[in-house]
């Protein structure tokens, strides 16, 4: 069945508009989502305290629908707080790939962001963006947990816009 | 004794500190004067007869010539520091730790450096019978980087050991398992010598 | 007939109670523990090699993302090791404050050591009760330097900041409410019975065996070795103030975990006597030269840090940058006993004994 | 048993205690003065000296000048200043250095992004950031 909107004069339009609720079912399934984003632990460093930070009881991120999940199979936004080592790189890949669809990934901090203060080091990562394709940036070393609840949240916006648009942002 | 020369005295703010070992730090600061030879040795080091306790006892039980040198290092809270060569370096470190008199029971660091011409290996010992702490060096040659393994004596000497063979190349031989601990088996070259180059050079 | 097959099994690299990453291989036969590997090295950032470009004040912002839960010690170590090296000695006031933010870190490591342990081994709402107090305590360091964990706040010969007006106030209201919390956490922890059984003659070791593994810290003083630097070797000026060590016996994890608490108590003990003692005013920068290039020579320092002993050796040619830096670090030390503790115990208590070792892995890797 | 009940009752206690959690999203967070967010510069008071390039840890600061328009003048101007934030390590060291206070910190941490380059920040960037500017700078 098809909607011939066309057909309908202005004020029927306006009295639509008014009492039913159109919306695409994407944009539905993004809004329910972006919602219930779980993150997975994936604490690697000074990061991580922060990340611990954000789920304890001054920032609490219960608030926003997430709850941290443990494995890889539960979760379906990896936070990747800390330093990426050459080590770890792989190991980050396979958690990465273990992942159900759809996956988004946040950086957070300058370390795995850009490698930060170890952009010189021999073992580090210079950015996990070579390894997993990254969504949100959060710079800061560490961002302060307020700071990563306002990624999130942009992360969330960017979820929903995508849906609406069906374009990626950038 | 070159660790003395060049000392450069900074302008210190004159504290009433009574506790020992700033007072102990302050004369040794002190004393050594700005490029001076250490012929005007003021004040002998309070740890000195330490010292002198530690090289008469392992002369008396290993003989003269083990040691390489032993001074007091004073930049570091005077510290008894023993230099022994490569092939005494593990009856020395028996004798710390089997000796009553000096029972070094505990081994508070292990770690090794690159001086370019050499490399070292540096290690920190304590004693809880005796309350007295040693420093003990050993000099290798960059042709022949081999030297005994401590773990026999102090299990603690394990992991350290590992690391400085991860990060030097300093082969400990006798050690139970000595593998590259951080930075993994694949990896090549030594990161913290001075000529280290990145094998793979990133984007 | 029962039958059971040796299996390897793989913990971590990325593991929730791993406290980071860390991977353990264990063989074991059912539920027994034959064998365990740790392997480490997953965060290992070459701080010291970086380090060797750096001048000494550019270096201490990397000391803090080392032991990242107590990072005003690792600022100390480094500080000390240049201050003795160069003989510079910090003001009164400065030691005061560096005595101050120090304690009040090793409050918050110990509260996250706390609340995640017991996370660990099952208890929910510890973490969050630890969590309420910390926040508390990285608001107080907050105010003073400027960050939340990587404080940057020490400097060789003082610190950077003096302390905001009505700080001081603040350390001295925060010692009697630490103190009623702790009760509360006695009441809602140790007496409870699971708990109890959970760590009680857990992964024990002797006085002998801690001191040949080099353990220190509370992994030390639960095998009834009377150690703290704090106090056998005075640094900064912890002789001023009157403290106990808190000494166990069984070499435990129930044990640990009782050092552990009375380290709080005992750090707020420091913490009401170093504001008492306050000086009213004073330099905070002793005065040092602007790059500072210390003799020639090498140093090697310790300093109590809340996992144990935090050395720092510095080898100098005279320049502005060290020749060679290394840190002894202590989680890197009490962790090679771990192999040891498991051989032998049931899977169930690995996290147990893992957790008790209290480890953070960016000292361990270093 | 009783330890199990004991430990019921301090979560009884603390039922009714005041809520610590902060309400961030809808207000803003309470930060102390010291809060090191981005920073800001004044690119009028600088004098091209280059100490805070000199003392980044991880060089992230990097600054040009030109010479002064009025030729009887000497000094410089400050032409370009980027600071790439993807490395910035907020260590605080670049405001200590500057003796003219001419990069100062703000308390502004809602800096995330969804690309890598717009972490870039250059000086109109850093100029216009004059929001939460730290109002004690030394001590």
């Amino acid at each position: 069945m098809e909607l011939k909107l066309d057909e309908i004069s202005s004020l029927e339009m306006e009295e639509l508009r008014r009492s039913v609720f159109l919306s695409t079912l994407e944009q539905v399934k993004a809004w329910a989502r972006s919602n219930s984003l779980w993150p997975m632990t994936f604490g690697l460093a000074c990061c991580a305290i922060e990340m611990m930070g954000v789920g304890s009881s001054h920032y609490d991120l219960d608030r926003f629908g997430s709850f941290f999940r443990t494995s890889p199979r539960q979760s379906d936004v990896m936070i990747v707080s800390g330093t990426v080592t050459k080590k770890m790189a792989p190991i980050l890949r396979r958690l990465y790939d273990q992942m159900p669809e759809p996956k988004w990934v946040i950086a957070m901090g300058s370390c795995a962001t850009a490698g930060g203060p170890y952009v010189k080091s021999y073992s580090v990562v210079k950015g996990v963006d070579q390894i997993v394709p990254v969504d949100v940036y959060i710079p800061g070393c560490p961002p302060n947990p307020a700071a990563l609840i306002y990624g999130i949240n942009k992360l969330k916006e960017k979820i929903r816009h995508e849906a609406k648009t069906g374009k990626k942002v950038i | 004794m070159a660790e003395e020369k060049g000392l450069e005295q900074l302008k210190k703010e004159a504290a009433e500190k009574a506790k020992a070992a700033a007072a102990a730090r302050e004369k040794g600061a002190a004393s050594a004067k700005v490029k001076e030879e250490p012929a005007e040795k003021a004040k002998p080091s309070p740890n000195q007869h330490i010292l002198d306790k530690y090289v008469q006892e392992i002369e008396n039980h290993l003989g003269k010539e083990i040691l390489e040198d032993s001074y007091i290092n004073r930049l570091s809270k005077d510290i008894p520091t023993l230099v022994a060569k490569p092939d005494t370096y593990r009856k020395v470190a028996e004798l710390l730790k089997y000796n009553e008199q000096l029972a070094f029971d505990y081994l508070s660091e292990l770690h090794g450096g690159d001086f370019e011409t050499h490399m070292e290996v540096y290690v920190h010992l304590y004693s809880f019978t005796n309350q007295q702490a040693v420093a003990l060096k050993v000099k290798i040659e960059r042709s022949n980087l081999e030297i005994p393994s401590l773990v026999p004596l102090w299990e603690g000497a394990n992991w350290p050991e590992c690391e400085t063979y991860d990060l030097l190349g300093i082969r400990f031989t006798g050690h139970p398992d000595l593998k590259r601990i951080l930075l993994g088996e694949e990896w090549i070259g030594y990161p913290l010598r001075k000529d280290y180059e990145p094998y793979d050079v990133e984007v | 007939m029962i039958r059971t097959e040796e299996m390897l099994l793989n913990v971590g690299p990325q593991h929730p109670s791993t406290h980071g990453v860390f991977r353990l291989v264990i063989k074991i036969d059912g539920e027994i523990i034959k064998e365990a590997t740790p392997v480490i090295g997953y965060l290992h950032r070459g701080t010291e090699k970086l380090a060797e470009d750096l001048q000494y004040t550019q270096i201490i912002p990397y000391t803090d993302r080392m032991d990242y839960l107590a990072a005003m010690t690792n600022n100390y170590v480094l500080c000390h090791a240049v201050e003795t090296m160069a003989g510079i000695i910090a003001p009164d006031r400065a030691e005061y404050l560096r005595v101050i933010a120090m304690e009040l870190g090793r409050i918050a490591s110990h509260l996250v050591w706390w609340g995640t342990y017991l996370l660990d081994i099952g208890a929910t709402s510890p973490f969050l009760y630890a969590f309420r107090e910390r926040e508390m305590i990285i608001n107080m360091l907050n105010e003073l330097s400027g960050a939340r964990l990587t404080f940057n706040y020490m400097r060789v010969g003082g610190v950077k900041w003096d302390a905001p007006e009505g700080w001081i106030q603040k350390v001295h209201d925060f010692v009697p409410y630490m103190r009623e919390q702790l009760e509360g956490y006695h009441q809602l922890v140790t007496g409870n019975e699971i708990f109890m059984s959970r760590v009680k003659g857990i992964g024990s070791y002797t006085k002998e065996d801690a001191i040949n593994y080099s353990l220190s810290g509370a992994n030390l003083r639960c095998t009834g070795v009377k150690w703290d630097l704090r106090k056998n070797e005075p640094y900064s000026i912890y002789d001023r103030f009157d403290f106990d060590i808190p000494v166990r016996q069984d070499g435990d994890a129930w044990a640990r975990y009782h050092c552990r608490l009375e380290e709080i108590e005992e750090s707020l003990k420091i913490l009401e006597q170093a504001v008492e003692q306050f000086p009213q005013d004073g330099p905070i920068l002793a005065k040092v030269p602007k790059i500072i290039k210390p003799p020639k020579g090498e140093s090697f320092v310790r300093i109590e840090s809340p996992r144990g002993e935090i050395g720092c050796y510095i080898a100098s040619n005279g320049k502005k940058e060290p020749y060679r830096l290394k840190f002894r670090r202590p989680s890197f030390y009490n962790l090679q006993i771990l192999p040891k503790l498991l051989k032998g115990e049931n899977m169930a208590n690995l996290i147990t004994i893992l957790g008790a070792i209290d480890i953070v892995l960016g000292e361990v890797d270093g | 048993m009783l330890g199990l009940m004991k430990g019921l009752g301090y979560t009884m206690k603390n039922l009714t205690r005041k809520k610590v959690t902060y309400d961030y999203p809808n207000k803003p967070l309470p930060l102390p003065d010291r809060f090191r967010g981005i920073q800001k510069f004044y690119p009028e008071k600088c004098i091209v000296c280059n100490q805070c390039v000199n003392i980044c840890p991880t060089d992230c600061i990097q600054l040009t000048g030109k010479k002064h328009p009025d030729p009887t003048k000497r000094g410089k101007l400050i032409d370009t200043y980027d600071i790439n934030f993807e490395i910035c390590i907020l260590c605080d060291l670049c405001t200590e250095v500057c003796p003219t206070e001419s990069i100062v910190m703000t308390n502004n941490f809602e800096l995330a992004e969804y690309s890598r380059d717009e972490l870039f920040k250059n000086l109109e960037w850093l100029d216009e950031n004059d929001e939460n500017i730290r109002k004690v700078n030394k001590v």
